[in-house]
């Protein structure tokens, strides 16, 4: 039998399938639709220190291969969180990480902090599009100091894996995951939402109340595997690799690329079950071309190095 | 709530442009209450890439029923499914119509597909008022569907058939001329219609559940893309997928 | 009627659909199957001094709602074009833009130079998606300086229009298009193809000869439309959009975000008459709703200014 | 060269998993030469967002076939289109293969749908030629094609029907035990059998052209998407859509 298993610190993830922030709640909306503990982890929405309503309608627009959100981090809070939902999670049998938005570095913090000592909580992934209010709503996640910078402050207050998930809205992606490796991530995931928007015509509005918002699915499959490259040729820490994967081959892609695990998104709106089975097709595909530990397709990429991003004319 | 992929059983036009399709889930068919909705993929590819919304519309046995018209791809595809080929189907989901006791007389109230979630109510509804009064409007007499329905009246814009007019004002006639025994109204339509209903129910002091409809992403509460805003409560957006699609019509802002 | 041309310095445009650079040839090659003289104009495939032979096969590969290209610039040279080009193209009873690649900023000036004595030549667009061999083959178009440089130094050399084509593949395109405003550009057009890559599972190798290449199709339009709103946000020299355009709607939202005019890329793949048609149906569009110029169109987005591509949280 | 929507006149599975598709077009029908391929868009949808080549497989009067198996998505619309639904066809495309006055066996030589050039090939040639022989390779019987070709030698990887191995094997054999005159072999199928083809016409030293394939985004030269290396020449590639898809084999190099 192929393993499929992981690790990241002492975490143990049963395999290389994850579901993304934003796309399974918090874990307990699903339970009829999936088994969660047949995949490797789950991660649940991005959580800030206080409730978040959330941006006004107009928050999702569908586009070809793909859909545009602007959901506005609506979540429930650190607080609701714990006392409702952790419960549940605790009796999961996967790995459960919790994803930490917030609009300063300090309450990056304190959301940390505070749900470090839930044993239920194995790790925290961050997610760096946030708007900086000091720096008037400018993205951390396209600072490369200020997304160092909140790795530094929550690797000091913690011991469990901290994954820093960035964003693809940034010239050299690698710049930002050589920073965050140095300021002592275990990992990075990505990519987030490339900013997109869409038009009605007939009313002349924007179809998102914000104007532009996130893109997702298919269509960024080929921009996602592009800057999971980019980054695995710049770092030696393990990637998490995001974006558009709706199948076992895409999940391998992303391991070819130099993913060590993958989490699957706006697929689980499409069939809640695609996870489990892009984690079974993997696993499958593996034993079938007898490869005997899924390890061995990260990186595994046959490209040949005389010719490369930079030196290519599109 | 299940995730099937049904068989389809039946498809109709059953009237100009207007599809009835019907599909075999004993879960859906026998758990569904009125208002609910099935959330459809209607192909394997990514073209549409998300599901599409469509209210519970009859039930009998293990079968399910859906109406719709053809207003895009998911829906042109779904018009073209053959008894045989199979639909990816998820529900029942979101919270159905509330008709407690003490309603004597249903009123409902359809504008064009709106109609949808009605044969499905009347159906549940039937042994426990007294009486049921249905509204139906359509831009014209072809686009009027209007069957496993009870006590109908009609409404056109070009009165082609029945009133010549909105269902709203056709209704407004109607509640002047007759009395009714502690009525509900149940609404489900374009967004100027639910307005303008809304209106009337405050007008007419009657309670309202107004079905509504919106752009969604998943229709089972995770992905907080379906908010409507709420009158007033300690939060500020309900969604309508898992709160709605049907709302008191004093509890929600309806969009512009 | 509705008036469907615009100008850009003395040459009048009769509509704002233009065909896109690498995706219409030389202007020649489908001359059986579109008439060019129905559009507001054709821009050549990139043009460097010497003629290239371009990168290795594994040059396209098809992604959901788009396709990857890596052509490597391969064209026939200036001097090829000039002599066996021109003559038909002097035929048109429209719009010629000539699209200038280079390896150097002389290498951009030299042909810029020769081309702006052939009338015509009505004007240039310039590609800096080009590695700068100076540089180590860091493309031009994601150095703000350079793409600067690039512009003021081609704008004393011409006196027809000059666009800069900008690449989407940078943190703030604004940035961009405020550089090369002041420069002296007379249009920006955007935008490029957006960097993404495909890998092939079973040989392990990435689909294109030089691993990363560019994404272009409908699945990139909701980027582009956002690039082409934020360049229109920071400059007032008019914006030619680029991007998955497949139908007259799409063309209209580009125009609605800002956009003056709009170029036809892949689409004259699928389908060699799209232009021809959208061109059609966009002045079709205008006079169902009683509008008389399409310049009414051109940023007329009815957007809620209190929200803004830096405030929403993804 | 035209782009028609073209109305399909006929569909049939013609062997296992192998379907022809006809359909009218005059223009396309009555300018085809061998070799040459016409590029469909099988949908008005984005997926497949490029048109497929097909090689014109027969023509008469006014309509056209082309022979494909089911690879992907693209193949799979096609193989389900219905007679009267239409097609959006632009051809002809590309350079037919070269049958030069002077040759007087033209030796075809198919490796699984390579076939689809030859009943042209052979409609064309058969009055300008004296001998046709043809290699049919297949990797069972059921998947073997052989209609409208003359003196076909059948070989299956399995041996179900005729030689058993490669179809360039049994061409070998045919060679050794037979006198031919004039030959010129015409290859198409998998690139690995190409190449095996191309090695044995270089050792038999018999001019040969090779219908290659490869991916393509537009079939007419303007995206510069389908290069083949060239053996020597001033260029060093050419473009398998409108050099190609057919090419003497001393002046490509085949990739590996
Ligand atoms: C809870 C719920 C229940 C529904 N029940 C029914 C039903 O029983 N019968 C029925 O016919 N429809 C119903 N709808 C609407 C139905 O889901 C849409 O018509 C369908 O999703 C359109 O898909 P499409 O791919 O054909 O069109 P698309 O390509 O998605 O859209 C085509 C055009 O229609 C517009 N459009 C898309 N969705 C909607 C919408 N929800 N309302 C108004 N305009 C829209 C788009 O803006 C676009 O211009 C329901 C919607 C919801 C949210
Ligand atoms: C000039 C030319 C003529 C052709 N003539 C014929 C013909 O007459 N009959 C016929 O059956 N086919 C022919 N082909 C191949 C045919 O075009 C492809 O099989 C078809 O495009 C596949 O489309 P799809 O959407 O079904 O598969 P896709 O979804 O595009 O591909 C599915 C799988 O098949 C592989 N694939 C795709 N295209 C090819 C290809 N060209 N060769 C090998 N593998 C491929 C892909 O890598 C993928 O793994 C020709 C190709 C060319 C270039
Ligand atoms: C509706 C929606 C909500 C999302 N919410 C979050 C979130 O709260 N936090 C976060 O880090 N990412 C969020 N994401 C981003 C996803 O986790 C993921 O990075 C992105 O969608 C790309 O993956 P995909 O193409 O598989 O969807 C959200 C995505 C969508 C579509
Ligand atoms: C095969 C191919 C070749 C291209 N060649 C060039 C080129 O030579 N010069 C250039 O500036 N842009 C080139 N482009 C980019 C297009 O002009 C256009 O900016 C891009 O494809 C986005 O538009 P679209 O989505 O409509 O295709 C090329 C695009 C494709 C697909
Ligand atoms: S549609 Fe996803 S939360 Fe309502
Ligand atoms: S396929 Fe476009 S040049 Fe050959």
């Amino acid at each position: 039998m192929t393993k499929t298993s992981f690790k990241l610190r002492d975490v143990e993830f049963k395999n290389r399938v994850l579901v993304a922030s934003g796309t399974f709640g918090y874990g307990d909306e699903l339970k009829d639709l999936v088994d969660v503990n047949m995949l490797g982890g789950m991660i649940t929405k991005s959580l800030s220190w206080k409730p978040r309503d959330g941006n006004p309608p107009g928050r999702i627009a569908e586009t070809t291969g793909g859909m545009l959100n602007s959901i506005g981090l609506a979540n429930i809070g650190v607080h609701h969180f714990v006392k409702d939902k952790l419960p549940y999670l605790k009796t999961l049998n996967t790995v459960v990480i919790v994803n930490i938005a917030a609009s300063s570095i300090d309450e990056y913090c304190d959301v940390l902090s505070l749900l470090d000592q839930e044993a239920a909580v194995d790790g925290f992934e961050i997610n760096v599009s946030c708007p900086n209010v000091k720096e008037g709503g400018l993205s951390f996640g396209t600072d490369c100091d200020a997304t160092a910078e909140i790795t530094s402050r929550l690797r000091r207050l913690t011991e469990k894996p901290l994954i820093i998930k960035l964003t693809p809205n940034v010239t050299h992606v690698s710049e930002f995951a050589k920073a965050v490796a140095r300021a002592g991530a275990d990992a990075v995931s990505l990519i987030n939402t490339v900013i997109g928007m869409a038009v009605d015509i007939k009313t002349r509005k924007p179809r998102l109340s914000t104007v532009t918002g996130g893109l997702s699915g298919p269509a960024i499959k080929p921009i996602a595997l592009a800057k999971v490259y980019e980054a695995a040729q710049s770092v030696d820490i393990p990637i998490i690799g995001i974006g558009g994967i709706a199948s076992a081959e895409d999940a391998l892609e992303f391991l070819l690329v130099g993913a060590s695990a993958v989490q699957i998104g706006t697929m689980n709106y499409v069939d809640p079950s695609a996870s489990v089975k892009i984690a079974q097709g993997m696993a499958e595909f593996a034993a079938r071309n007898n490869v005997g530990d899924l390890a061995e397709f990260v990186g595994a990429l046959d490209a040949n190095v005389e010719f490369s991003v930079l030196q290519s004319w599109l | 709530m299940v995730q099937e992929i049904a068989t389809v059983t039946g498809r109709n036009e059953v009237a100009d442009g207007i599809y009835v399709v019907k599909f075999s889930s004993a879960h859906i068919s026998r758990t569904s209450l009125p208002g609910q909705f099935v959330n459809v993929r209607v192909g394997n590819g990514f073209l549409p890439l998300l599901r599409r919304p469509f209210s519970v519309c009859r039930t009998q046995d293990d079968e399910a029923e859906i109406v719709f018209n053809i207003v895009g791809e998911g829906t042109r595809i779904l018009s073209e499914k053959e008894p045989g080929e199979k639909i990816d189907v998820l529900g029942p989901l979101g919270t159905p119509f509330g008709y407690q006791k003490g309603v004597d007389t249903a009123i409902m109230v359809a504008g064009g597909l709106g109609v949808a979630p009605f044969p499905l109510l009347t159906q549940k509804i039937r042994n426990q008022v007294k009486r049921i009064e249905t509204f139906v409007g359509a831009a014209t007499g072809r686009k009027l569907w209007t069957e496993h329905l009870e006590n109908v009246h009609a409404a056109t814009d070009d009165g082609t058939k029945g009133f010549r007019g909105t269902v709203v004002a056709q209704l407004a006639e109607f509640l002047e001329s007759n009395k009714v025994l502690h009525p509900k109204i149940f609404g489900c339509g374009p967004t100027r219609m639910l307005h303008a209903l809304s209106d009337l129910a405050k007008r007419y002091e009657i309670a309202c559940d107004l079905s509504l409809e919106g752009d969604m992403a998943c229709g089972m509460g995770i992905c907080q893309g379906c908010p409507v805003e709420r009158v007033n409560g300690t939060k500020k957006y309900s969604l309508v997928c898992t709160d709605g699609p049907t709302f008191d019509s004093r509890e929600i802002v309806l969009q512009a």
